[in-house]
């Protein structure tokens, strides 16, 4: 059922047919005819969101065993398993453009394609693990949310699925801060040194500023994104801030103050060039990701053979029985 | 269609008892068997259906997009089959 | 399944874009494009839908009910896979 | 997907955990197993509600020809192809119990299983078009509207389709008697004949008293039914007498009389002979309707095995064309 022929016949990037659809909130659906450069974009995009969400297995993944209670464990698989299935989804809807999952894997293993930085940076304590859950899970939400009405029909339906199922995310991590945050004083402070070091990064997953994001117009104008950078950046301190209250923890930005004339949350100046470090592969933990991620892969190769060996015997033994 | 690998599945899930099987999604796996039980732990992980269907995605033959409007044209001229084309006199009830 | 006539296809409607394919009912017809045209006029009669999936009902396979409980019993005691699970202080928002 | 090895483990009739079900208003669904009584009632009620169906296109396609105008024909043939449409809906339910629509219609064309009495008298005149559309319609949503919350999931899922489609048949039966009411002298004469040919017939529609019913108690109880016979038939009468007034045209029962008491109309007693009669094959038209049933059947033979001719040719043409 999907659009691998559709390059036929492939309407141009500014066709008006195609905009007019997009103008009155429709969705574009596998098999319709699509420019080239929003099949493009979408794959780019929905893979980069895939391998996300599986490279964002194992900094969660690696605390399983160490997690402090029973209680935690169980919640940090479910965690885990969640982030397998959206990868999953995503996935399968990128196949729906005309890729296959194979190949997506085979580029993010020759690192030809990216997944998000936020990965790449290290969980030393178990406060990391609700700190990703409070501000890295609550940054995804908030750019989650608006693609649920993204114009391709696969990957909208893909994002009310995660979203659902992701709600749990923010929750649990910030149980978990707010169990440390009030603890001990080495509890507490645990707690703040994970938000100290998680804060800005989460900021920057909202990607660069709107004046330095040279595809975001064209993403736009296609209705793949609804909002900005700089206002999903911004919708998401104003949510944050408040609930750092509630924590009784501080964001590391001096500058953070509410302005009463807008309504909104002032911050700090971010430094880009971090995350452009990061991004080009210079991040603390980028090759220890990869290395792992490909390690996985070849691992469970013989998973995959004996499926294939099982269902190849099962199949032979049914045209036996049939027979 | 995977080109290398397994084979793909499209996935349909029946939320609960007296509703139709919706599409969900689509999956890879070696056979239906193995199919249904990855469906299960990906689509309903949080209960959300009571009956699991999967289909190799190479088996759905689909109306053609490219003559969609030719295709479903004959419905859009026939008002007639709508109860609103039929005017019911003031105060005429259920009808 | 028929034994004898032609081959059941069920029938899956988009009902408008955006929307997953949803099962509607089923047909017999000789091959799948006859399945298609045929599902057509007698499902979408009145616009009901903008894409039509046609699968060989012999080609589904479904998870079986006898085993139901058992096989959707995994969900069943995670409770906290549901964000209700969690304890919100008052007055937080947004969480 | 069908449910035809359900006959293993096949519980009782009186099942406790099928009662549960059923009591709780579950939906019991094609692969679930369910009692030997249960499958067999649906099948029957089902199948001859397809019959009536496809029965029910005779008297009316009888009139495409003479409709006293385009626009008349035009609203006939959408009406006759609904019934087309809801018969294939409703032999497809069927066959969700294990049957086969082959050896439904093989069961028809042999007179084992029977279709509505309503469609064994003759429509003499244009009016009686609309009297059917009005009288013999508005009595079958009238018993249809509460089964589409039948226990069974596939029939009333097919119902729900049928009513929704049907709204506009009763409407167009309507409008055809007011039309002819508010005609000429002759005109509204001969709306108020069909009229009273339809009405007496229309009751019985219901089926027998509730006291001569002996299978409604079990349909009941298994969720089948929703309401009694005499139930039914008293909602039908109470929203048709002031329609008929609307109509200007009189209902052809003297003891027609408005019961301040109970809120209902009352009506005169039925002379179910006629009904019982009928069914028994000895309506007007019994045997004319069964011969061009079964002679429609025949002379379709040709249709089949032309599509199977193209199926096969276009198949072996494929697999040329792939090898």
């Amino acid at each position: 059922m999907h659009g691998n022929d559709a390059t036929l016949d492939e309407p141009a990037d500014d066709d008006p047919a195609f905009l007019a659809l997009i103008d009155d909130d429709g969705r574009v659906e596998p098999r319709d005819a699509m420019p080239q450069g929003y099949r493009q974009s979408l794959v780019r995009q929905i893979a980069q969101h895939a391998h996300s969400e599986i490279i964002g297995m194992q900094p969660e993944g690696s605390w399983i065993g160490r997690a402090p209670s029973l209680r935690r464990k169980a919640i940090l698989m479910a965690k885990v398993q969640d982030e397998a299935g959206h990868g999953l989804y995503l996935y399968a809807a990128a196949e729906t453009l005309g890729v296959d999952r194979v190949d997506l894997l085979d580029r993010l293993h020759a690192g030809k394609q990216k997944y998000s930085s936020i990965f790449n940076y290290p969980t030393p304590t178990w406060a990391d693990i609700g700190a990703i859950g409070w501000l890295v899970d609550g940054a995804a939400i908030t750019n989650q949310v608006p693609l649920t009405r993204c114009s391709f029909g696969p990957y909208a339906r893909a994002m009310v699925r995660i979203c659902k199922e992701e709600s749990f995310h923010q929750r649990q991590g910030f149980e978990i801060l707010h169990t440390l945050s009030h603890g001990t004083t080495e509890q507490h402070e645990m707690a703040q040194q994970a938000v100290d070091r998680w804060w800005w990064p989460s900021l920057m997953m909202f990607g660069p500023a709107d004046d330095e994001s040279p595809n975001s117009a064209r993403s736009m104008r296609w209705g793949i994104k609804r909002f900005s950078n700089d206002e999903l950046r911004q919708r998401f301190v104003d949510m944050t801030v408040p609930q750092a209250r509630a924590l009784g923890l501080t964001l590391p930005d001096p500058d953070l103050a509410y302005d009463e004339a807008t309504g909104h949350w002032h911050f700090g100046e971010i430094d880009f060039s971090e995350l452009f470090d990061v991004i080009n592969g210079n991040g603390p933990l980028n090759a220890e990701r990869m290395a792992h991620r490909r390690g996985a892969h070849e691992r469970g190769a013989w998973v995959r053979a004996a499926a294939d060996a099982y269902a190849a015997k099962h199949a032979s033994r049914s045209a036996g029985t049939a027979a | 269609m995977s080109s290398r690998g397994w084979p793909l599945w499209e996935v349909f899930v029946r939320a609960r008892r007296g509703l139709a099987h919706t599409h969900v999604g689509s999956l890879h796996a070696p056979d239906a068997e193995m199919a249904v039980r990855n469906a299960r732990d990906v689509f309903t992980r949080r209960s959300e259906g009571v009956s699991i269907w999967v289909v190799p995605a190479a088996a759905i033959t689909a109306s053609s997009p490219d003559e969609k409007d030719a295709f479903f044209d004959p419905a859009g001229d026939k008002v007639y089959r709508h109860p609103t084309f039929y005017e019911v006199p003031e105060g005429v009830e259920h009808l």
